[in-house]
């Protein structure tokens, strides 16, 4: 069963302590898909990792390079953007919009220094409570084996107002 | 100065059995611009609704954050309330701490934990959050109906009824759909021809409701109030106008005589054919036939024409051309139907392959008085009487092997129908239903079917089929008994097969034309499960009947109604409010370089001229009637000069450091 | 009466029934739980009408966690492995699996039905010939399998006419790893 | 091509004429079997059902040899032994922690494992329009009812070989020969296996059963690829006879045998004798037929 393979249900501890450590993982979600996905995982009653913090937006195109960094800058081990599959996008290509950007954007990462195994991309449609749950296991999982991320805190002051 | 008010809801045991809920008002007391923190068991509730105004007026909170369920239950619930004592409600915002933390989480200190994050997070959210007020968009008083079955023709009929225009847009070349094909009806055996031809004649000459056969809907544009539907017309090469109807055509094609051509109407049996230029059936809406090109000697071979010349009217019109039109519709309400899963699957049953083992689609159109035997219930192989049918229920459905775990719903009472009128024709023959469960929950269903046992004699025997093949002329049927636990080999003249339903071929393409969603089995997505069963997830698109989910013909005509009257509700207003929620561009800042322009998937932005001090300049301006608030330009814009209202850059930046302690 | 999952008492050293079931669960990781006792599997089975139990009543008895009742029966041997119930359960419940499961915790506490005797034996002369030559002889096997089950003049009429094609060898060869396949028999811990 | 070939324990025994056929079939094609050295049996249906780790050990051993002996691919024509091997292969390749209690039981590495084929795969393998080609003696105006059984189909999801509800990649290697395959529905059932002397009474009922639909659908004769099959089919068919009272004198080939005779074998190299039930070469089997008998 999934929440057998999920990391410990445990409050995340401060990153960097080796033992148990508990990823902070940020995720973009689209409001149609991915968040009605949430929900449906909950409705149902899927258990999963605690790690995560949901941030929604009304469609994954709405985000910026900056938000995702700024999700590192406030202690993120790991960020997750994840919309409506190609086509559902509630917005008719919003998400396209996004996944165009992301190509680019992922060069950008690697040049300020971000690994990029620590930004995730995923598709999850409304119906997909259950692909959810173990997408946020998954991800969870590997950044326990990538370690925490620490490079970036220092800047938290001066990008605090953005 | 801002004061902030937080309100946690227990929800019963649902959050406060998981999430320490003393902890999380300690510590959001502790939060930046949170003036005032209380719980409720129920805030949902009409005291509990009361006591967030309450909370309003006496702590002049100027912000409220909610800690409850998902927005999607309640936000609009909340907002209401504040909005009732002056509080805008665009400045309360929700933590979703039930659907995505107590209810997935099982760790109280993990769940608690996560809690306090999500709360910290909407209340620095709601920090930066603004006054929206709700923008009013004309109605364009005319609703699109998409498909031609019962659902559809009720939804088109009760719109019509209110006095609304309608467009009804039928991919077949007639009206009827699925229950076209159905001998009788249950549970009270009264003929489906004979109470579906009265709604389509209704249909037809119904001034208010505009008829497109042959037509499908090929792209959508537009929102709530303000579609715009190309609509895609089939050339059908008979001209409507001149047609009296008269059936010489389809009675003098060569292809018809032939019989090479088997009838779509009668489900593909083997003992049905149809011409190349023909009627569903002879009661048909709109009764002009239509040619199929690809059955057509004319088309395929050039030569022919037997059609145009015995025309005494001369309606044939080969030249006929594919148009296409686009419609202004205010609301939509999709009525695709389903379909059954195609025999060929389970190659175990033979369907398709071994000529006596028919689906019970082709069963009724056996028993069907119009149908190919004229109502006599015949063996496709060898046109004898069968003196033994053996029917199979749950094939294709609560199949996950098959990724089809589903139950089709109306195959109990379907079969229960089958063997009671086979019973009823052949009085001497022996009905064997196979069934998993006998699932009859409806008005007079469950009496149905114990008079199908009790009174028809038909003989159930719990248990699935393994396997079906031909034994001589007759088929061997390896069933099981579970109730008496032994093997039920049996010997069968007839099988038929209750195969389990699917929504139409083409509801995922549909759905995503309309940026709507299916699930695994095509069928689209309510937009919430129990309290919103008519509508899709897209503001402005209803559902009618089975492309929601299997469905038997009163639950359909219900649902048709049902949208209907949302549709009417929204049609009945020129105008309605929408959420505020679009784009707004900072002309001092924007450097006209066109990104946004070209992200917009709904051409909502465009280029306007502004007077500057040498003269002027090019920026975006946002048209508010086509913007959706998808907030792509927001994402593109390098100078952070356009944003979107409720999802600004500054609200989901607060939010996100809002994540971490 | 055995009771059922929700009445069962935590398990003790001494409590055979919670070993029986904790065997059980090391040797079958299936979730009898999605069956839904639709008997697809006993309308398929080419053995059905030989079984004690039908293969549904079986899954059954693992459903009600009486696991013994279902190790003692007697379908568990006659299952010739077809496979016929595993590929069309429409619940992907792998029902031949849980058969090879049940039979080899059969063993383990020796609750073999009386009437297994001659698949048994089958068994378990194939097997102990094929530990000692590495491979399977039929003259060895057939001996042994006669002197275990008594039935000496079972395929009396076959036998001669087997031999004169030239289908028994008399001389069965070791091979040369023999002696690895046996601590491989050791090691599997399958008694014979 | 050189392939690895696993005859399996009763093509040194009851089976020897499968094994003859296969070598010669080989031959006919070009390709050089090489047998896996010192192979030791897979257990076939009788490990599995007394013991989960020694059902896949068994197997595993063989597996772990031919990749030692560079065998890229190995032909098992035995279904027994394919499927054995290949769901071994597979259970393995997903199930780490078995891969590990299995490599300490047979102390070999178990990591990677060679393709292994069965009589059918391998002759897909060299592509049938090859073979079509190779064909010198074409068994036109054959009727021949193609026998899968159980072990070539199932379990489908380990084996995925073919459709195990309706196959059709025998009749495939037939029709490539230009034999007649008949279509009959019991194709793909049980003929009661690994019970041929344990439980004889249900081979005879299950084994007749076959026989009779395959006559009934018009076949002059079966094809099998199993050695199991064969001894049911073949070997008990005078007792079949016997218990229905009725004559069917069915011969039984194996599929190595009829593709070998059709690449132009000499019978004299077939072993067609060692079958119980008389079994001329394909040809006459035509002529009689069409004689009218």
């Amino acid at each position: 069963m999934t929440s057998m393979a999920a990391p410990a249900e445990r409050a995340p501890a401060t990153p960097g302590t080796a033992q148990g450590f508990e990823p902070r993982l940020v995720a973009f979600v689209c409001t149609w898909c991915t968040y009605q996905a949430a929900d449906l995982a909950g409705t149902t009653r899927l258990p999963y990792a605690s790690n995560v913090r949901i941030v929604r937006v009304p469609c994954t195109g709405r985000l910026s390079a900056e938000m995702l960094l700024h999700a590192f800058t406030f202690g993120a081990d790991g960020v997750l953007v994840s919309g409506c599959h190609p086509n559902d996008c509630h917005y008719a290509s919003g998400n396209l919009a996004a996944r165009r950007r992301w190509i680019v954007f992922a060069r950008l990462l690697g040049f300020l220094g971000i690994p990029q195994e620590r930004v995730r991309f995923a598709w999850v449609s409304a119906s997909e409570g259950r692909k959810w749950a173990d997408l946020v296991n998954a991800v969870v999982r590997d950044l326990q084996e990538v370690g925490p991320f620490t490079d970036y805190h220092h800047l938290q002051r001066r990008t605090a107002a953005l | 100065m801002s004061r902030v008010g937080v309100f946690l809801c227990l929800c019963g045991k649902n959050i406060g059995g998981t999430v320490d809920v003393t902890a999380l008002g300690e510590a959001a007391r502790q939060m930046l611009g949170v003036a005032h923190v209380e719980d409720a068991t129920y805030l949902c509730s009409h005291p509990g609704q009361e006591q967030i105004r309450e909370a309003i007026r006496t702590h002049r909170l100027t912000a409220a954050v909610v800690a409850a369920c998902s927005p999607t239950m309640h936000e609009a619930t909340f907002r209401r309330a504040a909005a009732s004592v002056g509080l805008n409600p665009y400045l309360v915002e929700m933590a979703n701490v039930r659907e995505q933390c107590s209810w997935v989480h099982r760790d109280v200190h993990a769940a608690t934990a996560k809690a306090i994050d999500l709360v910290r997070m909407a209340a620095a959210r709601v920090l930066r959050s603004e006054p929206l007020y709700p923008l009013t968009v004309p109605v364009t008083r005319r609703a699109l109906v998409i498909g031609g079955g019962i659902a559809g023709m009720q939804a088109a009929l009760d719109i019509a009824a209110n006095d609304q225009e309608v467009v009804l847009v039928e991919r077949g070349p007639s009206l009827g759909g699925r229950m076209a094909q159905l001998s009788e009806t249950f549970p009270t055996l009264d003929c489906s021809q004979c109470i579906l031809t009265p709604k389509t004649v209704e249909v037809a000459q119904n001034e208010k409701v505009r008829l497109l056969t042959c037509a499908e809907v090929e792209s959508v544009s537009g929102y709530i109030g303000n579609f715009q539907v190309t609509v895609r017309l089939r050339p059908r090469y008979v001209d409507a106008e001149r047609c009296t109807g008269c059936g010489q055509c389809e009675a003098d094609c060569p292809v018809g005589k032939s019989g090479m051509v088997r009838s779509e109407f009668e489900a593909g049996l083997p003992q049905s054919h149809r011409s190349a230029i023909y009627r569903l059936f002879p009661q048909a809406v709109p009764n002009t036939p239509v040619l199929d090109p690809e059955t057509c000697l004319y088309f395929q071979k050039g030569t022919c024409q037997v059609c145009s010349r015995v025309c005494p009217t001369g309606a044939i019109n080969y030249d006929d051309q594919p148009r296409t039109e686009t419609l202004a519709v205010g609301a939509i309400v999709v009525a695709t139907g389903l379909e059954p899963v195609s025999p060929g699957i389970y190659g175990e049953f033979g369907g398709g392959r071994y000529p006596d083992v028919i689906t019970g689609l082709q069963f009724e159109r056996l028993l069907s008085a119009s149908g190919p035997t004229g109502g006599e219930v015949r063996r496709p192989s060898d046109g004898r009487v069968p003196q033994r049918v053996v029917f199979v229920q749950c094939v294709g459905s609560r199949d996950p092997a098959k990724r089809l775990p589903h139950c089709s719903k109306v195959c109990c009472m379907a079969t229960a129908k089958h063997a009671t009128l086979y019973r009823h024709k052949v009085p001497g023959g022996e009905a064997v239903v196979f069934y998993t469960d006998i699932r009859s929950p409806g008005k007079g269903y469950e009496e149905f079917v114990r008079r199908a046992i009790e009174e028809e004699g038909a003989l159930y025997l719990r248990g699935r089929v393994s396997k079906v093949y031909p034994e001589g002329d007759h088929l061997k049927v390896l069933g099981a008994d579970t109730l008496s636990g032994e093997p039920m080999p049996l010997t069968a003249d007839l099988v038929v097969l209750a195969m389990g339903l699917v929504a139409s071929p083409g509801a995922r393409e549909l759905a995503q034309r309309l940026g709507a969603s299916v699930d695994e089995q095509g069928f689209f997505t309510e937009a919430h499960p129990k309290l919103r069963p008519l509508e899709s997830f897209v503001p402005g698109i209803f559902l009618a009947g089975a492309c929601q989910g299997p469905k038997d013909i009163p639950d359909a005509v219900a649902q048709a109604s049902g949208a209907a009257a949302k549709v009417s509700a929204l049609l009945a207003r020129s105008e309605f409010a929408r959420e505020p929620v679009i784009a707004r561009v900072e002309e001092r800042t924007c450097t006209g370089c066109r990104a946004c322009i070209e992200a917009c998937p709904y051409e909502a932005i465009e280029e306007v001229e502004v007077a500057t001090a040498k003269g002027s300049r090019l920026v975006a301006h946002v048209t508010e009637g086509k913007c959706q608030g998808c907030g792509v330009c927001a994402g593109v814009c390098r100078s952070h000069s356009i944003d979107l209202a409720g999802f600004t850059d500054q609200e989901v930046a607060a939010q996100i450091a809002g994540a971490s302690p | 009466m055995e009771p059922l999952a929700s009445e069962r008492t935590p398990a003790h050293a001494g409590d055979r029934k919670a070993r029986l079931r904790e065997d059980f669960r090391q040797l079958s990781s299936e979730n009898y739980a999605r069956c839904t006792q639709c008997g697809r599997c006993t309308a398929g089975c080419p053995l059905a009408s030989d079984m004690d139990f039908p293969p549904a009543r079986v899954l059954r008895f693992l459903q009600l966690d009486q696991v013994e009742r279902a190790a003692r029966s007697l379908a568990i041997w006659f299952c010739v492995s077809c496979q016929v119930c595993t590929t069309r359960c429409p619940q992907e419940v792998d029902i031949a699996r849980t058969m090879d499961s049940l039979r080899e915790l059969a063993r383990r506490h020796s609750l073999e039905h009386p009437g297994s005797g001659d698949i048994l034996s089958f068994h378990r002369s194939l097997l102990r010939v094929v530990r000692r030559y590495g491979r399977l002889h039929e003259f060895p096997l057939v001996r042994s399998y006669k002197l275990r089950t008594g039935h000496f003049f079972q395929d009396l009429l076959v036998a001669p006419r087997l031999f004169f094609r030239g289908k028994i060898r008399l001389r069965p060869r070791k091979i040369a790893g023999v002696e690895a396949v046996r601590r491989a028999f050791a090691r599997s811990g399958v008694p014979l | 091509m050189r392939t690895g070939y696993y005859p399996g324990c009763s093509l040194q025994g009851s089976a020897a004429e499968f094994d003859i056929s296969v070598r010669a079939m080989a031959e006919g094609l070009g390709d050089e079997l090489v047998e896996v050295a010192d192979w030791s049996c897979c257990g076939a249906t009788a490990a599995h059902a007394l013991s989960r780790d020694l059902g896949l050990a068994l197997p595993a051993r063989n597996l772990a040899l031919a990749r030692q002996q560079g065998f890229a691919e190995v032909l098992a024509p035995c279904a027994a032994c394919s499927n054995r091997l290949q769901v071994t292969a597979s259970t393995l390749a997903e199930d780490a922690r078995t891969r590990d209690r299995i490599e300490d039981i047979v102390e070999m590495p178990l990591g990677q494992t060679p393709r292994v084929w069965n009589l059918v795969q391998y002759l897909q393998a060299h592509g049938l329009d090859a073979l079509r080609e190779r064909v010198s003696r074409p068994l036109a105006g054959l009727r021949l009812a193609c026998y899968y059984g159980c072990l070539l189909l199932r379990p489908e999801k380990r084996l995925g070989f073919d459709d195990p509800e309706q196959p059709a990649s025998m009749e495939a290697v037939l029709q490539a020969l230009g034999a007649e395959p008949v279509e009959w529905p019991l194709r793909n059932e049980c003929c009661g296996g690994g019970f041929t002397i344990s439980k004889p009474e249900a081979v005879l009922r299950l084994a007749g059963a076959l026989l009779q639909d395959a006559c009934a659908h018009g076949a002059q004769a079966l094809v099998a690829a199993c050695p199991m099959c064969h001894a049911n089919l073949d070997m008990r068919q005078r007792a079949i006879e016997r218990a229905l009272r009725r004559r069917l004198r069915a011969p039984v080939y194996y599929l190595s045998e009829v593709v070998a005779w059709a690449l132009g074998v000499p019978a004299s190299r077939l072993a067609l004798g060692k079958h119980l039930v008389r079994t001329p070469e394909p040809d006459a089997l035509v002529a009689a037929t069409a004689g009218g008998t």
